[in-house]
């Protein structure tokens, strides 16, 4: 491949390798946030109101938290909060980052290509699982777990 | 954060540090193995997930029916041998990348020592376990018994494959430009290793928690 | 395993009773234009989700035509856009077109299709919670046991046993505690409610509730075996003071046998082997394998809905239940002629 | 992209390169034939072949099943088949056409393409892919031969448990199912892996992944599907055998265990599986509407998204099988939530080949119609799979034949009208034939209208309260007219499917001899010959953009490669190694096997292994030791001048 080998080695290794990083995070981070939130608030809400284990007030209680409140603050919010992170990553590295870049090169360097084609792919995966966190957390305000 | 370090964030969001290629370079091989101990890693976690689904859905104490939590001397024993057996693999894996054959065998003879006092181990283990509860005590002696016993074959496995290994370097077979084999048996010893942690963390420390 | 309380029905009494249309003129009017199409459709005797007769199918009903319209029209515009392209495609020598496509397709397919979906799940979450009740206690509770392939009817309260028959009063919520004896089963009666599973291990609740008196069919909607096509079922709904007439009779032991040929089925039904498997209340005969049969005379159906309930499919029942429903559970009782007889005039009895 | 379909280069520049070094190309990768090499052949076209041939019969079989039961729900208390023979033929009919027709059928696609697609030799791992064919034809007669003994599944192809357990299915029934989709599991994880890895290690140089064909993504996409969704069912499968055979307690509620357990087992499954049969064949839909659009896909970064996002949020969307088992509200709506957005990632596929076909210039042909007829069936499909999203009318209409008839138009339509797009598409590489167009016309349309009969009036019966899995119905409850519909829609779908069969097995005698690239198409498999040599393509190429065969450049690099040693690599039985993301030439060559009587062996003895184990004959087991044994054989390490590992390989591991 011709020309950025020569820009590439002005990079120090450790910025390329948090580059990858980043770029990474940008394109998955949604997804795994997603990932762990449903898996949290369903195994929670399932496993916790068929055991049923209630403290005091006769609430179901789970980590010494009340269960709605261990799955809106730890299975939601947290995980609502890395999406929108990754969310803002992957918006940015595609406005910015790449896309000017893009324009003046396009065609001629496939590895700035590609990596456009992930922060697409990242922007949509993070926008999916921002709605589905979000979506979940509308169902966890609006219904009270165990009925 | 100081500056230096807000730096190197920007230059890490410079089109060039994001669009690094990573990862790259691997071999065949190597994404077979990683693939594959990706799907045994998921098969682990399955049967822990579901260990912790029948725990949460029992009633009463767990383990049940009278099963004791189970004894920690022996399984830490065992996991410190296991462990440990990954320090040669990794010395062998490196040896035969600079073509040292024979710090290759020496390394893979300790490996398969070791994992095969960690099988040794766990026979005993199971030896007086049986005679407790068996496999069929419960859900909780199948899980348990499905989830060791899987493993173990897994350590077999992978004590077999150690082995041949070993036979194909005292053949001379594993050189400085060829030793992809080493590296994918070495990634599994070290898979099957990892996941006992997780094992002992679920079905051994756990109950007492 | 813990018991968990699943409502789903919400206590939906109509102020004012019969002078309320039942649902949405506007529903009902696509509900007869549908009709017109497809006769058969509202053949009467059809236990249609579209005819609901209670408060949670009607919930239901209207929410699948929510979804029925909008399926619609998302269909009606791939299907215009689609002929588009073909009537196009004809028109050869047009110039290629090299636009990404991207706006196209994130208008038509993302922006649209999210701004729908959210408000569709909204609606299904308003439903959901609709179907929920809340803790508003039910005017009665039954038992509802799934057993290879019949359902035990229980009524804990007042002693009742039937089987292949749940009778509610009309316009009260009754909920339903469901177990099962062998494997998974899951009742549905798609006018009145949606269904919930009978798993092995656990108890569900399901609230029904009919609108006006009547007969609707249910019958198991998870693979149940061999019989699965045969665990059908009815819900009768009585006005509430019939109802509750029904259930003090049905409470009953079973009348002393008036007559000779009956006392001499008693007899019959108490030396064989019915009395192992049945159990008939007020008699030595008590069994636990079968249905109870205390009121057997009063049932519709025999074998959970496989044929009516008449002196002709009772001896045939009896004598060999099997070329009726193969598999079942009971085997065939090849009785003596006068002992059948004897038997069948006895069980006429039970009503 | 700027695209020129100009397909007159398209034929010419790799012939060119053909003749000049197709001889010398010949010694290494010989042509072989006879009965030694039919059982030996690592050729990825010849498996594809054998797989699609094979998930073909296979897809006849459990048809058949299908008629029967059709014949027997024409009309009300039914006599046809007893109940017990009916419950095997639903539950065979199930398993069989997911397991052993759908995803075979799909490999086989992915087998035959791949390597052309990325342009290189062989998939990654050859002998591993004949291992995984051997398997899979194996699994087939292990589950279709049970019917004969009376001993096929017959519990549903879900198997729930306690009805699946021994209590209530004593024989051999479950058995073979347990053991059989085990069996079968290695050959999917097998393939799956292959795939991954030919894709990731041995695409065209300069094939970064914004070039890689959407087909391609698709397969991959399934393929890290089936890594992480096969797992769930083989543990839930091993635990189910171990139940019925050794008497453990997974599922036994009386002993502890867990009914509801395997229900979240197997649609952690069963869920992805959907997507792992649709996928690919949304991704053959993807390669052949750009071609009849003549101009490149619409919105390829966004398919690519779809094809992704699909794949993961399919592995949170598993509770909507079990809306009705009980569980929290609260629990259900996340599940809800995941299943509504995974149908954005659907639409946005349709809108991408609407957006392709409108602003190109369609091109009307037997393909292509079926893929219009399989977009109008995929919208309906659709459609009804949002209002099963929605947890009250789900609850409502689960296990009613709403649901059978939503899922035959996810799958038959969504899949099957695909796999036979596919098949007239890309017959001409398969076989060197060109398919009849009546005959095409002809089978497209019985096909298209029998499907509609049978399947849209279920709908109805569904609505109507009739539940699914009932060998009889009664004659009062207004679903006779319904059914009698399906049932005749069934008998006219039937010969709609065989005028298609007829139709194609007609061109391998009769059909016109077809030239590399009958249909000016974009991708690399028309670059190679009709039906391609056993090297594929003679040079390999630089991709320089996603239509390599539409691109003068890409086209150039066919012949100015053809001096190049390392385009031609005629000196030696390898492939092209380039770079996991951008698609970088990497050092040196990856050695490929030769033909190999190691996988059949394999398989085989892996196959013997099962039966003894199925039959309870436990030292027969003791066969595996012949597997182990060419198992050292296949991977001894031999001798070689090639390295495995170049000095530049970079990243780290040298």
């Amino acid at each position: 491949m011709p020309a950025p080998r020569s820009s590439q080695r002005r990079l120090p290794a450790g910025a390329r390798r948090l580059g990858a990083g980043l770029m990474w995070f940008a394109v998955l981070g949604g997804i795994t946030a997603w990932a762990i939130h449903l898996v949290l608030a369903w195994g929670t809400v399932e496993l916790a109101c068929t055991r049923a284990e209630t403290g005091p007030g006769g609430e179901v209680t789970v980590l010494g938290m009340s269960l709605r409140g261990f799955v809106a603050a730890v299975a939601t919010a947290i995980p609502l909060a890395v999406a929108i992170a990754s969310l803002i990553a992957s918006w940015r590295f595609r406005s910015r980052q790449l896309a000017g870049e893009h324009r003046e090169t396009a065609g001629d360097e496939p590895r700035l290509d590609r990596a456009v084609l992930m922060v697409q792919l990242g922007l949509g995966l993070n926008v999916f699982s921002v709605l589905m966190i979000a979506f979940g957390g509308l169902a966890v305000l609006w219904f009270s777990p165990c009925t | 954060m100081n500056a230096v370090d807000m730096r190197s964030v920007s230059r890490a969001t410079e089109p060039e540090a994001l669009a690094t290629e990573r990862p790259r370079g691997r071999t065949p091989a190597w994404w077979g193995m990683v693939l594959l101990i990706t799907t045994e890693v998921v098969l682990f976690a399955v049967l822990l997930a579901s260990y912790f689904f029948v725990q949460f859905t029992t009633e009463g104490p767990w383990p049940p029916g009278g099963i004791r939590t189970p004894e920690l001397r022996l399984p830490l024993i065992m996991t410190v041998l296991l462990l440990s057996s990954s320090a040669p693999m990794a010395w062998a894996d490196r040896a035969i990348r600079r073509g040292y054959q024979g710090q290759l065998a020496a390394g893979l003879a300790l490996a398969l020592l070791l994992g095969a006092a960690f099988l040794t181990l766990q026979g005993i283990e199971y030896d007086t376990k049986l005679a407790e509860f068996t496999w069929t005590s419960y859900a909780y002696g199948s899980l348990f018994y499905a989830i060791t016993g899987f493993h173990g074959f897994h350590v077999a496995a992978g004590l077999f494959m150690i082995g041949f290994t070993l036979v194909g370097t005292l053949r001379g077979r594993y050189t400085y430009e060829r030793h992809e084999r080493v590296r994918q048996v070495a990634f599994y010893w070290h898979a099957i290793d990892g996941l006992w942690i997780l094992i002992l963390s679920s079905l051994y420390l756990s109950p007492h928690v | 395993m813990v018991a968990r309380q699943h409502g789903r029905t919400r206590i939906q009494r109509r102020p004012g009773g019969d002078d309320e249309p039942p649902r949405p003129s506007f529903v009902r009017l696509v509900v007869t234009a549908a009709c017109a199409l497809t006769i058969a459709a509202c053949d009467s005797s059809a236990p249609s989700t579209l005819s609901p007769a209670g408060p949670a199918a009607r919930q239901i009903t209207g929410l699948w035509w929510l979804l029925f319209w909008i399926s619609a029209v998302v269909s009606v515009v791939v299907f215009v856009l689609l002929g588009r392209a073909v009537l196009r495609g004809r028109r050869a020598g047009e110039r290629v077109n090299t636009r990404s496509g991207n706006r196209f397709v994130l208008i038509m397919g993302v922006a649209l299709p999210v701004l729908v979906l959210a408000g569709v799940y909204v609606v299904g979450l308003r439903d959901m919670r609709a179907l929920q009740h809340d803790g508003e206690p039910a005017a009665y509770t039954v038992e509802v046991v799934g057993h290879k392939w019949w359902w035990e009817v229980r009524y804990p309260d007042d002693g009742a046993v039937t089987a292949n028959e749940i009778h509610i009063p009309a316009g009260e919520p009754v909920d339903l505690e469901l177990t099962t004896e062998d494997v998974n089963h899951s009742l549905w009666v798609p006018e009145l409610a949606p269904k919930v599973d009978l798993i092995a291990g656990r108890t569900n609740t399901l609230r029904l509730e009919a609108d006006e008196p009547g007969e609707y069919r249910g019958q198991c909607a998870e693979f149940c075996g061999l019989q699965h096509a045969n665990m059908a079922f009815i819900v009768v709904a009585h006005p509430p003071e019939e109802f509750r007439s029904w259930l003090a009779n049905e409470s009953e032991p079973a009348p002393e046998p008036d007559t000779q040929p009956a006392a001499e089925g008693l007899e019959v039904l108490e030396s064989s082997s019915c009395a192992t498997c049945h159990t008939v209340r007020g008699t030595e005969a008590g069994g636990t394998l079968g249905p109870d049969l205390t009121h057997l005379a009063g049932r519709r159906y025999l074998g959970a809905g496989a044929v009516p309930n008449n002196p002709g499919h009772l001896a045939g029942w009896i004598s060999d239940a099997q070329s009726i429903k193969p598999g079942n559970e009971m085997p065939p009782q090849p009785l003596p002629s006068e002992d059948l007889q004897a038997l069948l005039a006895y069980l006429e009895t039970l009503e | 992209m700027t695209v020129k379909p100009d397909t007159t280069t398209a034929a010419s520049a790799p012939r060119a390169a053909d003749d000049a070094v197709g001889e010398r190309l010949s010694e290494t990768w010989p042509e072989e034939h006879g009965l030694w090499a039919w059982f030996t052949t690592v050729d990825h076209k010849k498996i594809g072949r054998r797989y699609m041939v094979t998930a073909a019969a296979y897809f006849v079989l459990a048809g058949v099943a299908a008629l029967v039961m059709r014949t027997q729900l024409a009309g009300p208390n039914g006599d046809v088949v007893d109940p017990e023979l009916f419950d095997q033929l639903f539950s065979l009919h199930g398993t069989a056409m997911i397991f052993l027709f759908a995803t075979p059928m799909l490999f086989g696609f992915g087998n035959f393409l791949v390597p052309l697609m990325l342009g290189t030799r062989d998939m990654a791992f050859p002998r591993l892919n004949a291992f995984g064919y051997w398997v899979f034809a194996a699994a087939g007669i292990l589950m279709f031969g049970s019917l004969l003994f009376e001993a096929a599944p017959n519990a549903g192809w879900f198997a729930y448990v306690p009805l699946s357990g021994s209590d209530h299915s004593p024989g051999y029934n479950l058995d073979v199912y347990t053991l059989g989709l085990l069996f079968l599991g290695v050959s999917t994880t097998a393939g799956a892996i292959n795939f991954i890895v030919t894709a990731l290690k041995l695409r065209a140089p300069g094939m970064s992944l914004n070039r890689v064909p959407v087909f391609v993504w698709a397969i991959v996409v399934t393929s890290f599907m089936v890594i992480f969704a096969l797992p769930p069912l083989n543990v839930a499968n091993a635990m189910l055998f171990l139940d019925r055979r050794f008497g453990t307690n997974f599922f036994d509620t009386a002993e502890g265990g867990d009914a509801v357990l395997w229900q979240h087992l197997f649609w952690l499954f069963g869920h992805p599986d959907v997507y792992i049969i649709v996928l690919p064949a949304l991704g053959i839909v993807s390669a052949i509407v750009p071609t009849f659009s003549r101009r490149a896909i619409a919105a390829y970064p966004l398919i690519v998204l779809a094809t992704v996002a699909t794949g993961i949020i399919s592995f949170g969307v598993w509770v909507h099988h079990m809306f009705a088992v009980g569980l929290p509200d609260l629990s259900l709506t996340f599940f809800s939530a995941a299943s509504l957005i995974i149908t954005v990632p659907a639409g946005i596929q349709v809108f991408c080949w609407l957006g392709t076909m409108l602003m190109g210039r369609l091109v009307l042909n037997v393909a292509m119609l079926w893929v219009l007829g399989f977009i109008v069936l995929f919208v309906l499909g659709g459609v009804t799979g949002v209002m099963f999203a929605i947890v009250p009318f789900d609850q409502q209409t689960t296990d009613s034949y709403f649901v059978v008839a939503h899922f035959h138009y996810v799958l038959f339509g969504g899949a099957v009208f695909p796999i036979i797009a596919g098949l007239f598409y890309w017959w001409p590489k398969f076989t060197g034939r060109m398919t009849s167009r009546r005959g095409g016309l002809w089978s497209f349309w019985l096909t298209f209208a029998g499907f509609n009969l049978a399947f849209f009036p279920m709908h109805i019966s569904g609505l109507l309260g009739m539940p699914r899995r009932i060998y009889v119905y009664p004659g009062d409850t207004g679903w006779t007219v319904w059914n009698l519909l399906s049932t005749l829609g069934a008998y006219l779908l039937t010969v709609g499917l065989l005028v298609t069969l007829g139709t194609l097995v007609h061109s391998l005698r009769r059909g016109e001899r077809a030239t590399d690239d009958p249909w000016g198409g974009e991708t690399l498999e028309w670059a190679a010959t009709s039906p391609p040599k056993v090297y594929n393509l003679p040079v390999i190429p630089t991709a320089h953009s996603l239509t390599p065969m539409w691109d003068e450049r890409s086209l150039a690099s066919f012949t100015d490669g053809i001096a190049d040693d390392e385009r031609v690599l005629a000196h030696q039985h390898a492939v092209l190694r380039t770079s996991e993301l951008d698609g970088r030439l990497e050092h040196p060559p990856l050695e490929m096997p030769e033909d190999s009587p190691l996988p059949l062996v394999v398989a085989a003895s892996l196959f013997a292994g099962t039966l003894a184990l199925l039959l309870g004959w436990y030292e027969g087991t003791l066969v595996l030791l012949v597997a182990v044994a060419a198992l050292c054989w296949w991977l001894w390490p031999h001798r070689s001048p090639i390295p495995e590992d170049g000095a530049d390989g970079g990243g780290g591991q040298t």
